[in-house]
């Protein structure tokens, strides 16, 4: 276990103190500590946005507090859920008084948990309206697409529903997008190696020395396909086969595309696979309206990368194109 | 052999609850990997030792806040699916009791029953699903039935605890229709639920203390 | 070898077709594929930093390349430098008229190659003036720090003379400035583990499954101490003690700190990393003006960690905070 | 045996060369990995493959232009230290021979002159610092000295070669003060330098070309 660490049981916490000592004009812990909400928080007349999950997916989930982003994210230990209680303060110290929506994952120890906060908020008499993100085109099929879990889209449900909100645009306008956006994308990555959890010391899953799996999801869980490690292009035509005839993205369509690194794979590989995924989406005759390729959600330091496809329309261009910051995501 | 459970005697059967299972927390943590993440291990652990941390400072409170505070402090320490059901299950289970001075097997059905209803609110899913709910649905009806029949608060919960078990392993042929593991539904055939598992081992434990 | 690749000799083409797929709007190739320009360029009327060097260092050197950066570079093979005659096609399509400034690390492949670019520059009258980033405390003593080879410190560097370009400012007052970034920075790293160079295909080092190399340069050179994988406060603790009487910086003055990932740490660990450089920072009585914590130059998959120090004064804290943007890198 | 090189003669000998270094790769690889990157055996692999690919092209030009396009070549596709200064080598050589029909031992002094003043020049390092120029400045001294005394060709290049033999052994001791070889100079010691093997290895493929 080579890590740059300390105590793994204080792994998340010193990771915090990190990210406050390193961004104090932009973020500030609540009374817990584990509730971190924008340093101007809470914007009053604006719809707050709040978000969470476990901790080890950076960017994803308190990267993407921010300006045109998220207003407030409660931080679980390594990929598990953070509890209602925290869920609740960073509601409390991100309310703008016009209402909040969670917007986060499909897991059920999140969706219990910020479930149980929701209520507690609406006890405060806070209006509290949940989307959840489910792109992964390989945790269940089609006809329940809601069931999949969520994964590096998250990055496109922020992005847009984090710009409506800023635009200061009313709940339900945001929570229109939000769901918009969900509707509208589909994921689906590879591993090659798994990652270790601080606290467990021990790989998530196994894969031979010559084996990549297809459709992992982003704590390891299994995936549709495992197999022989292939080339760059075959990985590529292998997502674009189980995204593209998911939604269906059809000939015509305007997307937004998403290269996503695991962790460990470095960003020339991404492009390297970008660049098929590129060819495809041309000869499957869609526009590529903009493309994202970096780190945008992690398993820590597995080896893999993801692909997201948004379809879009002139409302989420415009959303994908607003402004945005935070310490882990500048977009002018 | 207890006839009912007294103040203390609830806070007694939760640390002895959170002890079994502390102590049983490699078997779940097993099950759990092979059909889900793996996590309910260390769940078990650190929420149950958290709960342990936690009962000193409840000794006096009434009982409703023993175990709605109980089911809070293992949620906070060690947030997950089996958390927020077991807390949803404490709260519940706490509002069966209020102003009750001892628990007798009437008012342990009607907590099961809250903590069923509980968790079938939360959770969206039902028996049959591969759910901690196939443990505790028939355990809550076998206390409902015994309490009917007015037998002791022990013979009572030793039945539920027989209910929970062959539920519990009515799981195995089952396939995952809710959370992490339905993912993988084909996969998880032939593996024992972990979170029904969990359900058995404290309402075993549970017996434990009442027929000690 | 776990990759994402195709063919290994193919490997820094086909990234950059990756690159250039993805980011139209913002770099485009020159008659020679390896040189790639804004896609603005050549800026009339403004001084052009050209930089380069070998592939596998992401964002270095190309995605540095943007407003308020670099307007150009030459792209070498992984680990190798770029030729002359790449180096001279970027020069020619970024000269905005006014001069160009090569700033890159003090490699003497590089060097060599872009002194030749320059006397044939010279020839078609284009005025060209080297600084060389050499910010690597490991690589040679304090007295020979020109010496020393470019590390992360380069982001400064681009940083600090993009924007003073950016401002037209004319070459000298580059130049100027660029030096003063090189000679207020100071930098080391760790490595955890090696890297695979594709074409090569076997590890650019050993290192055993519980050590690490304190000083490692960027290719897997040699450091300055080899021994157990420490925790990452003492990591922080070496590192520190390296940079920080080395310049020195001094009780009063006031810094921008770099946490620089290599490749496969995963960010959560560089913030616990930079938690105690924060913490040793502020014991110093130095005071962080702003902090940047990511992956600003990488050796592939290579895991580990590098600290970079700059020291500021007025000057240089209005060309840090100036904005800048490339698909690397984005600051408002 | 040869008196003096023709462009049909300059041609064969740069082919010579560069089988003979593209064959000794793994040697240089090997030197480079021990004190530097190891990037040397790929540099020679791919260099002189593409001077390879470069000669039918410069059939029927005068000698500097193949020699200069020669050294381009060798940059274009492995650009590094030993590349550039490759390129360097040949530009410099290729001024001494213009107009030049047909290269003697004079000639050759000159050029092999010229290189290692293009060398100094580019690289900024000299004898006893451990580089290319501890093999190249005693084989261009030698070739002055051979040629005024007027042996032949082949004689003045087998002096050439056992003088670059001799300083390219001198390297071993030696602490590296240039390049990448100087960031552990210590450790460089012991170690023969892989840019002045390389040299010695050119000279004496040259002389097997004249001997022939
Ligand atoms: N919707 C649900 N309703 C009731 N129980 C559930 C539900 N989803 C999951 N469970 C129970 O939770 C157990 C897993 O708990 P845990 O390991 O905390 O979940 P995870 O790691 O997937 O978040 C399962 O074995 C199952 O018994
Ligand atoms: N300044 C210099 N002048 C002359 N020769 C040099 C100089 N620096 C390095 N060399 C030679 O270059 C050789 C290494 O070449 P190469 O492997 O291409 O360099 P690198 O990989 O360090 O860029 C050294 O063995 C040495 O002989
Ligand atoms: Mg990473
Ligand atoms: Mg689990
Ligand atoms: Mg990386
Ligand atoms: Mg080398």
């Amino acid at each position: 276990m080579k890590k740059i660490i300390n105590d793994p049981m204080a792994f998340v916490d010193e990771m915090l103190e990190g990210i406050l000592a390193a961004h104090p004009k932009q973020l500030r812990a609540t009374r817990d500590p584990r509730a971190i909400v924008r340093a101007d928080a809470p914007v009053q007349g604006k719809v707050a946005i709040l978000t969470g999950g476990g901790s080890g997916h950076l960017p994803v989930f308190l990267g993407y507090v921010g300006v045109g982003l998220a207003d407030g994210v409660s931080v679980g230990n390594v990929f598990s859920s953070p509890s209602a209680e925290t869920m609740l303060e960073a509601t409390l110290a991100a309310h703008g008084g016009v209402g909040c929506l969670y917007l986060y994952g499909n897991y059920s120890g999140d969706i219990f948990n910020f479930d149980m906060a929701a209520e507690m908020a609406a006890l405060e008499d806070i209006r509290v309206e949940t989307v959840l993100v489910s792109d992964d085109v390989a945790s269940a099929p089609r006809e329940n697409w809601q069931k999949r879990r969520g994964v590096a889209g998250l990055f496109f449900a922020y992005k847009v529903a984090g710009a409506m909100a800023e635009s200061r645009a009313d709940l339900d306008e945001v929570v229109r997008v939000a769901k918009k956006a969900v509707a509208q994308t589909r994921s689906m990555g590879v591993a090659l190696t798994p990652c270790i959890v601080p606290a467990a010391g021990v790989p998530t899953f196994t894969l031979g020395e010559d084996e990549m799996e297809i459709g992992m999801g982003i704590h390891g869980e299994a995936g549709v396909h495992r197999g022989p490690l292939e080339s760059a292009d075959r990985i590529a035509e292998r997502l674009c086969q189980a995204i593209i005839p998911d939604l269906p993205f059809e000939r015509g369509d305007t997307v937004v595309a998403l290269v996503n690194g695991s962790g460990a794979t470095p960003l020339e590989e991404l492009y390297v696979l970008y660049r098929r995924v590129h060819q495809i989406l041309q000869a499957e005759g869609l526009r590529v309206y903009r493309t994202y390729v970096g780190e945008y959600a992690t398993s820590l330091e597995m080896a893999g990368a993801s692909l997201s496809l948004l379809k879009v329309d002139d409302e989420l261009i415009r959303l994908i194109d607003a402004p945005a910051c935070s310490p882990f995501f500048v977009q002018m | 052999m207890k006839d009912s459970l007294t103040q203390g005697d609830v806070l007694a059967a939760i640390a002895h609850i959170a002890r079994s299972l502390m102590a049983s927390a490699e078997t779940l943590r097993e099950l759990d990997a092979a059909i889900g993440d793996g996590d309910l291990g260390i769940t078990m652990t650190v929420g149950f030792q958290a709960v342990l941390d936690e009962l000193p400072s409840l000794e006096g409170q009434d009982m409703a806040n023993i175990l709605m505070k109980s089911g809070m402090a293992f949620n906070r320490k060690a947030a997950s699916t089996f958390g927020a059901l077991f807390a949803t299950m404490m709260m519940r289970a706490a509002r069966a009791v209020r102003g009750v001075q001892a628990i007798d097997l009437p008012t342990l059905a009607a907590m099961a029953q809250a903590a069923v209803d509980g968790v079938r609110e939360r959770g969206k899913a039902d028996v049959g699903d591969k759910t901690m709910l196939d443990a505790l649905v028939p355990a809550a009806l076998e206390l409902a039935k015994a309490a009917g029949e007015e037998v002791s608060l022990a013979e009572g919960v030793r039945r539920a605890v027989a209910a929970a078990e062959e539920g519990m392993r009515a799981t195995i042929p089952m396939k995952s229709r809710v959370g992490r593991a339905s993912w993988f539904a084909e996969r998880t055939q032939g593996v024992q639920d972990p979170g029904a598992t969990a359900i058995y081992l404290m309402l075993k434990a549970l017996y434990e203390y009442i027929s000690a």
